[in-house]
C-alpha cells in the first residue's frame, strides 16, 4: 500500500451547498418510546449519540418505537469533520492488468508448465456464485473465467469445504494457488475461517526451508483488501472481483516476468 | 383512447358547459380591467430592461410615473410612447430615467398624435414579439434537431437560491435523466410588485425568477440538451403580483413551460382575486404565442384541504382553468393541467383511490400534457417511507399516463433537496418507469368496481359543484372557501391597488397583436406535442 | 379464478402428466431403500430424545449401534424393538446408553419375537404419531379460538444466531404484523449427520434447530399469538442431512409450515441426490399427518441461474414437488411452492416480467398457498434502491394472490438483518397490502399482450423441458446441472452413505402408521386455508 | 429545563445484537468517481470521515458518482460511542395540560376578560397549515383549535405578514399573546424571522418600566423548544403541536392561578 499523492485538499460532505457538511444518519438504540416522558428522552439519547458523532446542529427527523425496547432515529444534521484527501491512502494494484493471451504466454515463458488453481469456498460457506464467478469458463463482468485460460489448470471443489480437506485435495493436485471464498461474515466466520485455512496450509508444510505452501488468495465482498497480512493468505480481492484481474496477479505472482526480479510473492510460486 | 372508466360523455360536456358559464362573467371582468404588471409588461416586450441604483425597474419607474400623472387607464403604452415622440427621447430607457426624475409630462394624445404614439407603439411591441416568435421558432429547431424525450417527462426542481448553484445541480439532473427542471423562486418574491434584476445568489429556499437568471439556466441547458442528444425544458412561475411580466421575459428568454394558475395566486399567497384574474389572462396570452406549456397549481388545493373530500375540487379547478386558458388563446396541447398524489397513505385502498383520481383526470382531458405532482403532505422525516411512497406515486403517473412526473424528494418532510435526494429520486423513477412503464396496458379497472365508481363520484361531485358556482358567481364561491378550504373575498388580499378599469380608449399593443394571432402558424411543437399526449 | 393469462387447459394437463413420469421411477427408487436419519426419525418419534456428554444424540448412537452389528437394511425397529425386549431395557434411551457403551447384542429376529418387537415398536410410535396428532389439533384449535390472518401471510426470517436473542425479535416482528416467523438455520446445520440439543446461542447466520429451540420458539408465539388475538406460525427447515428427523420433530413442537423441497439439499448442499429423494418422501409423509405446510425452494434456482433464462425450471420444478408431495399424501393446501422475483431491475419491463411469472404459478397451481420470494440476487449496498425493489415485489404478490409473502430486506446485500430492517420492511409491505391490496382486480393482462405471451412461453419451455426429462430420466437432468446450473451426479454429494437398500421383511412403524392415513380427519385448517387460497 | 433524573443506564445502538453498536449512515462528498483511482480515493475518503464519526469498523456499501464531481456513498459500521441516559435532559412541560373547560375557567377567573391572540406567518412564509391548525376551530390531532376557547379571542392575520404590520396590528387588537408561525427554516430564515420579530416588539415598547409587549410565542416543526432565550420569545413549539397545549400554557402564563406567584411570564400580561 502506498500513500497516493494527491493535492492537498481539504472537502466536507455536501447537502446543497459547498461545504455544509450535511449528512444523514440513522440507528436503533435500546430505549423505549412510548410515553412522552420516554419520547423526550429517547429523543435526547439520540441527539447525544448525533453529538458525539460529530453532528452539531443535528436534528431527529424521525423517531420509531419498536415493540416496547427500542427506538429506530433518522437523523441530518452537519458534521464539522474535515476529510483531507491528501491523507487518503489508496492501494495501488502492485501488478499490471493482462489480457487471457499475455497471461498464457507469461505463464508458458515463466513457468513452463500449466499452473495449477485449486478453489472452493471454505468452512460452512456455500456461497459458490462467487468463486464460480472467477474460475468459471462463464466468468464475470464479460470476463471468461480462469478455466478458459489455456495454462491453468482449475479444480473447483465447490461448497463447504473442510480445510483439511483442502489442504489434502491441494497437495494432491500440486495447487501453486489456492482460492477460497468467504462470503458470510457473521461473527466474523470470514476471518476466523481464513485464518484457520492459512494456518492449516503452514502447519502442513515442512518446519524448515523455504515457504513451501501454495500462494493463498481469498475473496468475497466483505473482505478489505488491506487485511491480507493479519489473515496469513498472499492476497485478498473484494467486492466486484473480475477473473481478469485474478489471472494477471496470479501470473504475476506465480510466473515472473523474466529478468524480473523476484520477490517475496513469487517465491511462494516455488513449491509448486 | 378507450375509456376505462366508462365515463358518460353527456355528463363530461355539461362539466365543460357549467366551466364555461362560471368562468364567462370572469373573463368580462378580465376585459374590461388591465394591472399595472400587465403595462409594465408591454414596456418590457417593447424592449424596457434595467434597473436604477436601488435595483428598482424602469418599468416600474416609467408605468408609476404614468400613473401618477395620468393614471393607467387608457394603458400605458398611448402616454408613454407619445411621451418618447414629443420629448424626442432616444428610446425607453432615456424617457424612463427622465420620467424617473420627474422630467416628464405625460398625456393621453388624441387624433393623429394618439395614432402616431400608437404606431410606434405597435411598432416596439412587434419587435419583441419577434423576438418570442424566434425564441419558439429556435425551440422547434433545436427539439427537431435534437431528440424529444419521450413522456412522462420527468421533471425537477432545484432550489438552493443560488444561480450558480443551480445551474450544476440542473445538469446534473438532466444527465440523470431529468426532462424538465424548474427553479423555485425565493420564498418572497410572488409578493413583491416588481421583478428582481440580473443574476441572483441570495434566495430563501428558491433563486429569484429574474431574466438573467432565465437567461443563464437556458443557456446551461442548451449546452447540455446538446451534450445529451434531447431537448432539456426550463420552467419557471409566472404567478404572483408580477405575473404579466415574467410571462413576457419567459417568453423572451425561451422559458418551455410556466407555472400559471388562474387561482393559486388568490389562495396560496393571499393576491386579490380581481387582479388575478386580469393577469392571467394576459399572461396566457402571451404563453399561447411563446408556445409555452402552462402548469396549473391544482395540487396545492390538497395540501390544505383533504385529497379525498376535495378531489372534485382538483376536477373544477382544471376545468376552470381549461376554460380560461382557451378562451386566452392557448392550444390543448399546452395545458399541463395540475393535479397530485396526496391522499394519506394510511386511508385504506389509498394507492387505488389515487388511480381512480389520476385515470379520471388522463380521461377528462385526453390531449392535455397532464403534471402530476408526487405526494408532499404525507411526507414525513421517515425518508424510507418516503420513498416508497414517491414510488407508488411513480408508478400511479406511468400507469395512467400522466405527461409530466413532477419528482418526489424522499426527504420532502425535512429540507429543500440535496443533490443525492435528487440523485435517488431520479434512480427511482428510472427503474419504475423502465420495469412498469408499460402497465398500463394491462390495467383495466374492474367494471362497476372500487376505481371507476370511485372515479365516477369524483365527476358527479365536480358537476354538482360547478353548477353551484354558475349559478353563484366563482369570485363568490372563492370567498366562500370552496377551493383548499381557504376563504378570499374579491375585495381582499394584495394588489387590488393594481387593478385599473380601462377607460374608452384603453390601448395595449400587446394584447392586439397577441389577440391577432400567431404571425407565424408553422414550426411549432404542437405537432408533436398533442401527437404524443394523444398517442399515449 | 378465471385465467387471466388464457392458459391452455390441455399444455397444463400434459405438463403434469410428464412431471408424474419423471417423478415416478424417483418414487421407486425412494420405496426401495430407507437412509440412517428416516431410521433416526422413527426413533424421535417412538420418543428417544437426548444426547451423550459430547452432544450425539442417543438416535445416532442407537441407530450407528445398530447398523454396525445388523445393518439397517431391516429398518432399526426390528433389532431395536427385539433387543428391548430381549434385553428387558426400561425405555429406549437405557438400551441406547447400553448400545453406546457396546452392551447390547443386535439381530434380525424372526417369527414371534419378531411380532413381539413389532407390535412394541408400532405402540411406541403410535404414541409419537399420538403426540403429533395432538399438536395439529392444538393448532386447529388455536387457530378456530383466535384469528386466522387472512393471505398473503406475511413471513418473516430471524437470524440472529441465538435462540434468546431471537424470541424478542420474533415477537417484535409478529406485533408489527408478521404472520409467519420463520428462524433460520445456522450455515452448518444442513451437513450435520445429526440434530443437535438443547437451547443454542451459537450459530453462524442462523440459530441451530433443535427441539428445544423449536418449543422455546413455539411457545414465545403462543403467547404473542394470544396477545394479538392472531395465530402466528413457525416455519424452520426440514432439510440437509437430517431431514426426516427435523420434520419428526417440527410435527412433535407443532410447527406449522416446514421448508421441504425434493431437489435444494442437492442442488446447494451438494448432499447425494439419491439420499435426498428417499429423505424427502419420508419427511413429506410427516408432514402431511402434521398438517405442516411445506415450502419449496425454487427461488433458490434464481439466485444461480438467470431468472428470465431459467424461468421454467422453476415451474418444471414446481410440477415435481407437486408430484413427490401428492405421492406422499400432503393434500394441495399444504404445497407452499416457492417461487422468486430476482429479476435483474435494469432488464427493461422487469416487473412485467415479474408479473407474468408470478401469474403463471397462481394459475398453474390454484389450490396451493406459494410461497413468493423477495429480491435477493440484485439486492445491492444501496438500501434505498433495495426497499424499493422490494415494495415491487410485495406490489407483485398482491397483484398476483400470492399466499404467502416472505418480506424482503433492503440490507439482504450486506448483512443479515437488523432489528430496523425488520421494521421498515413490515412498514413496506404493509403500506402496500393496505394501499394496492385490491388492484389485482383491476389487473388484467391486455389479451395478446406481453405478459400473457410471456408466460405461454414459460409454460411452452416448461413442457418441452418436463419431455425431456421424462425421457432422459430425472437424476440425468440433474447431473446435467438443469436445475440451478449447478451439476450434481447421482453418485456425487454427501450422505450416500447413508443410504440403504431396504431388504425383504423392512419394517418402518412410522411409514405404516403414516400410510395407513389420518385417524382423525377433522379439525384440520385445511378447509380454511384452502378456502382462503381459492377464494382470492 | 430542567436534568430528568433517569438511573445512570449506558446504552449503545443496537443492530441485531446488544451492544454491537452498528449505524447506518449516508452522506456525499465533492470527490469524483469515475476511474478506478478516483473510486478508490473517493471510498478512502468515505472511510476517513466515517472514521473520524467514530465509525470503526466501517464499511463502504454503496458508493454512486453523481456527475462528474460528487458522489454519494452508504456506510454501515460500529460506533463506539457509549449513549449515558443519565446525561440526556428532558425538557419538562413546566405548564398543567387542561381541558377547554379549565383553560376559560382559569381566563375567566385569572385574566377577569378574553384573552387575546394575534396569529400569524411573518416574513415571506406562506405555510398556514401549522399555525391554523393551532387556532382554527378545526384544530388538529382531534383536539379543537384555539377559536374553539370561549375565553379566547382570535385574530388570525394569515400569511406572509411584515413584521411592523404585525407589532401595529398586536397593539391595536391589544394582543395578549401573539403566536407567530415559521415553516421554512433555508438559510435559517426561521432564526432570523423569529429574532426580528421579538426585537420590533421590544423596540417598540416604552424603554422602561414593566414589560410592556406581548407574550411571544413561535411555533413550527424545526425548532428546538429549548431555544427561547436565543430567539427574545417567551415560548417554542416545535412539531406535532396540538392546540390543547399551547392553550394550557397560555392560560398557565397570562392567567395565573390565583394565588399562585407571579413570574416574569406573567408579567407579560399586565401590558394587555
Ligand atoms: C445467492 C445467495 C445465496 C444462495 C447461494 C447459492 C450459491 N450456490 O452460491 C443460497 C440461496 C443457497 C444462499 C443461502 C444462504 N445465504 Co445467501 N445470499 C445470496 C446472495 C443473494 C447473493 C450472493 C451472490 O451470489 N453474489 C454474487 C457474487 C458474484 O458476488 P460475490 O459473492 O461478492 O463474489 C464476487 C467477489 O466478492 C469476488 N469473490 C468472491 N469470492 C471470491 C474468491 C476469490 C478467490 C476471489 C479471487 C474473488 C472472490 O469475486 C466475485 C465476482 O466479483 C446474498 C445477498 C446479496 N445480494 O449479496 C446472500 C447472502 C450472502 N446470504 C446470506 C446468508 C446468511 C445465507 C444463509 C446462511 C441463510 C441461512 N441461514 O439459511 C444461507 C446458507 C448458505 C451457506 N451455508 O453458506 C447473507 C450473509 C450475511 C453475512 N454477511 O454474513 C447474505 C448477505 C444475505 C443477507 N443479507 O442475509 N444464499
Ligand atoms: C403544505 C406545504 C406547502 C403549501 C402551504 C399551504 C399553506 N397554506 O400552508 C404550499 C403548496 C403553498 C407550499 C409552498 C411552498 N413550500 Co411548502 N410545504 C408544504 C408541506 C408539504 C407540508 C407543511 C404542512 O402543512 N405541514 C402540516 C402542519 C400541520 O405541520 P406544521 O407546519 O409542522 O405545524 C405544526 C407544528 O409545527 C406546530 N406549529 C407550526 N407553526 C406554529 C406556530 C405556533 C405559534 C405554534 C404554537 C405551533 C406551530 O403546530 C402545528 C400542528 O402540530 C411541507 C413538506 C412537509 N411534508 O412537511 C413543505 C415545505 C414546508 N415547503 C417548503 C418550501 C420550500 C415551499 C416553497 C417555499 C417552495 C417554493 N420555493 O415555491 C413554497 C412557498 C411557500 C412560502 N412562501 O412560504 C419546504 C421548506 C424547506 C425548509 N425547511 O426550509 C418544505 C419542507 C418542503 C421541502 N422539503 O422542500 N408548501
Ligand atoms: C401554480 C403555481 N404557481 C406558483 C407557484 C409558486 O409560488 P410562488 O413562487 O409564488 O411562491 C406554485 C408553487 O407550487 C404553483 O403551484
Ligand atoms: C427449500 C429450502 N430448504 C432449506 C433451506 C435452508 O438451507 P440450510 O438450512 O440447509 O442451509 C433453504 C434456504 O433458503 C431452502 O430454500
Amino acid at each position: 500500500m502506498t500513500a497516493n499523492p494527491v493535492t492537498a485538499n481539504i472537502v466536507r460532505p455536501y447537502g446543497d451547498t459547498t461545504g455544509d457538511g450535511r449528512i444523514q444518519v440513522s440507528f436503533t438504540l435500546p430505549v423505549p418510546y412510548g410515553t412522552p416522558a420516554d419520547k423526550a428522552r429517547a429523543e435526547g439519547a439520540a441527539m447525544q449519540l448525533a453529538g458525539k458523532m460529530g453532528l452539531e446542529p443535528a436534528m431527529v427527523v424521525h423517531a420509531k418505537g419498536m415493540g416496547p425496547d427500542y427506538t429506530f432515529f433518522i437523523v441530518y444534521g452537519r458534521v464539522s469533520h474535515l476529510v483531507d484527501l491528501s491523507q487518503v491512502t489508496v492501494t495501488e494494484r502492485e501488478f499490471p492488468l493482462l489480457s487471457p493471451a499475455e497471461v498464457n504466454l507469461r505463464i508458458r515463458a515463466g513457468l513452463g508448465r500449466k499452473l495449477v488453481v485449486v478453489g472452493a469456498c471454505i468452512g460452512t460457506d456455500a456461497h459458490t456464485v462467487g468463486i464460480d464467478a472467477i474460475l468459471n469458463v462463464k466468468g464475470h463482468s464479460g470476463e471468461k473465467g480462469l478455466e478458459y485460460y489455456r495454462e491453468i489448470r482449475v479444480v473447483n471443489l465447490g461448497s463447504q469445504v473442510a480445510v483439511p480437506d483442502l489442504v489434502a485435495r491441494s497437495a494432491a493436485e500440486g495447487a501453486d494457488a489456492v482460492l477460497v471464498s468467504q462470503v458470510v461474515t457473521q461473527r466474523e466466520a470470514h476471518i476466523t475461517n481464513a485464518q484457520e485455512m492459512s494456518a492449516a496450509f503452514r502447519a502442513a508444510a515442512p518446519e524448515s526451508g523455504p515457504r513451501n505452501w501454495p500462494l493463498l488468495v481469498v475473496g468475497g465482498p466483505r473482505f478489505d483488501p488491506s487485511m491480507a497480512a493479519g489473515l496469513g493468505v498472499d492476497k485478498i480481492f473484494g467486492k466486484g472481483t473480475t477473473p481478469g484481474e485474478v489471472a494477471s496477479y496470479l501470473a504475476y505472482a506465480l510466473a515472473p516476468d523474466s529478468g524480473a526480479a523476484a520477490d517475496a510473492d513469487q517465491e511462494a510460486g516455488a513449491s509448486a | 383512447m378507450k375509456s376505462k372508466l366508462n365515463l358518460d360523455p353527456e355528463k363530461v360536456r355539461l362539466a365543460r358547459e357549467l366551466a364555461r358559464r362560471a368562468g364567462e362573467p370572469v373573463t368580462e371582468l378580465a376585459t374590461a380591467h388591465t394591472t399595472a404588471s400587465i403595462e409594465r409588461a408591454v414596456l418590457r416586450i417593447a424592449g424596457l430592461d434595467g434597473a436604477d441604483q436601488d435595483g428598482m425597474p424602469w418599468v416600474n419607474r416609467l408605468a408609476d410615473a404614468v400613473r401618477e400623472s395620468v393614471g393607467l387607464a387608457h394603458g400605458v403604452a398611448l402616454p408613454a410612447w407619445d411621451a418618447l415622440v414629443a420629448g424626442g427621447y432616444p428610446d425607453l430607457r432615456t424617457l424612463a430615467e427622465q420620467a424617473a426624475a420627474g422630467q416628464v409630462k405625460f398625456r393621453i394624445p388624441g387624433g393623429s398624435e394618439a395614432a402616431a404614439a400608437r404606431e410606434l407603439a405597435v411598432r416596439s411591441v412587434a419587435a419583441g414579439v419577434a423576438t418570442i416568435d424566434a425564441q419558439r421558432a429556435r425551440r422547434t429547431r433545436m427539439i427537431g434537431d435534437l431528440a424529444d424525450p419521450p413522456q412522462p417527462w420527468i421533471y425537477l426542481i432545484v432550489a438552493t437560491g443560488d444561480i450558480y448553484e443551480d445551474i450544476p445541480q440542473a445538469q446534473a439532473a438532466a444527465r440523470e435523466s431529468a426532462d424538465v427542471i424548474a427553479v423555485i423562486r425565493s420564498t418572497g418574491q410572488s409578493l413583491l410588485d416588481y421583478v428582481p434584476e440580473g443574476a441572483t445568489r441570495e434566495g430563501y429556499a428558491g433563486t429569484y425568477a429574474t431574466r438573467e437568471n432565465f437567461r443563464l439556466m437556458r443557456a446551461a441547458l442548451d449546452e447540455t440538451s446538446r451534450e445529451l442528444g434531447r431537448y432539456v425544458r426550463l420552467t419557471n412561475y409566472a404567478s404572483g403580483l408580477c405575473m404579466p411580466e415574467i410571462a413576457a421575459l419567459a417568453g423572451l428568454e425561451r422559458l418551455d413551460m410556466m407555472l400559471n394558475d388562474c387561482m393559486y395566486g388568490i389562495i396560496f399567497r393571499d393576491i386579490n382575486p380581481v387582479r388575478t384574474f386580469i393577469d392571467q389572462r394576459f399572461s396566457r396570452q402571451v404563453h399561447a404565442r411563446a408556445g409555452i406549456v402552462i402548469n396549473t397549481g391544482e395540487d396545492n388545493y390538497l395540501t390544505t384541504a383533504d385529497p379525498v373530500d376535495a378531489a372534485h375540487t382538483v376536477v373544477v379547478s382544471q376545468l376552470l382553468n381549461e376554460y380560461f386558458a382557451l378562451e386566452a388563446g392557448l392550444e390543448t396541447w399546452q395545458l399541463g393541467l395540475g393535479h397530485a398524489f396526496e391522499i394519506n397513505p394510511a386511508v385504506p385502498d389509498s394507492f387505488l383511490l389515487e388511480l381512480a383520481h389520476a385515470q379520471l383526470v388522463r380521461e377528462l382531458f385526453p390531449g392535455a400534457p397532464l403534471k402530476y405532482m408526487p405526494p408532499t403532505k404525507h411526507m414525513t422525516g421517515n425518508v424510507f417511507a418516503g420513498y416508497l411512497l414517491d414510488a407508488f406515486f411513480n408508478l400511479c403517473g406511468v400507469m395512467t399516463d400522466q405527461s409530466i412526473l413532477l419528482i418526489g424528494m424522499m426527504t420532502e418532510g425535512i429540507h429543500t433537496p440535496f443533490l443525492s435526494d435528487r440523485d435517488l429520486a431520479l434512480e427511482n423513477v428510472r427503474y419504475v418507469r423502465d420495469a412498469a412503464g408499460r402497465l398500463g396496458e394491462s390495467f383495466v379497472p374492474a367494471p362497476g368496481g372500487f376505481i371507476e365508481q370511485r372515479a365516477k363520484q369524483v365527476l358527479g361531485d365536480s358537476v354538482a359543484l360547478l353548477r353551484r358556482i354558475s349559478e353563484e358567481g366563482l369570485l363568490t364561491a372563492i370567498a366562500a372557501g370552496t377551493f383548499g378550504i381557504t376563504r378570499r373575498p374579491a375585495d381582499g388580499g394584495r394588489g387590488l391597488d393594481g387593478v385599473i378599469s380601462r377607460a374608452d380608449g384603453y390601448f395595449n399593443p400587446a394584447s392586439e397583436i397577441l389577440e391577432a394571432g400567431t404571425g407565424d402558424a408553422g414550426g411549432e411543437p404542437a405537432a408533436s406535442l398533442s401527437e404524443t399526449g394523444a398517442s399515449r
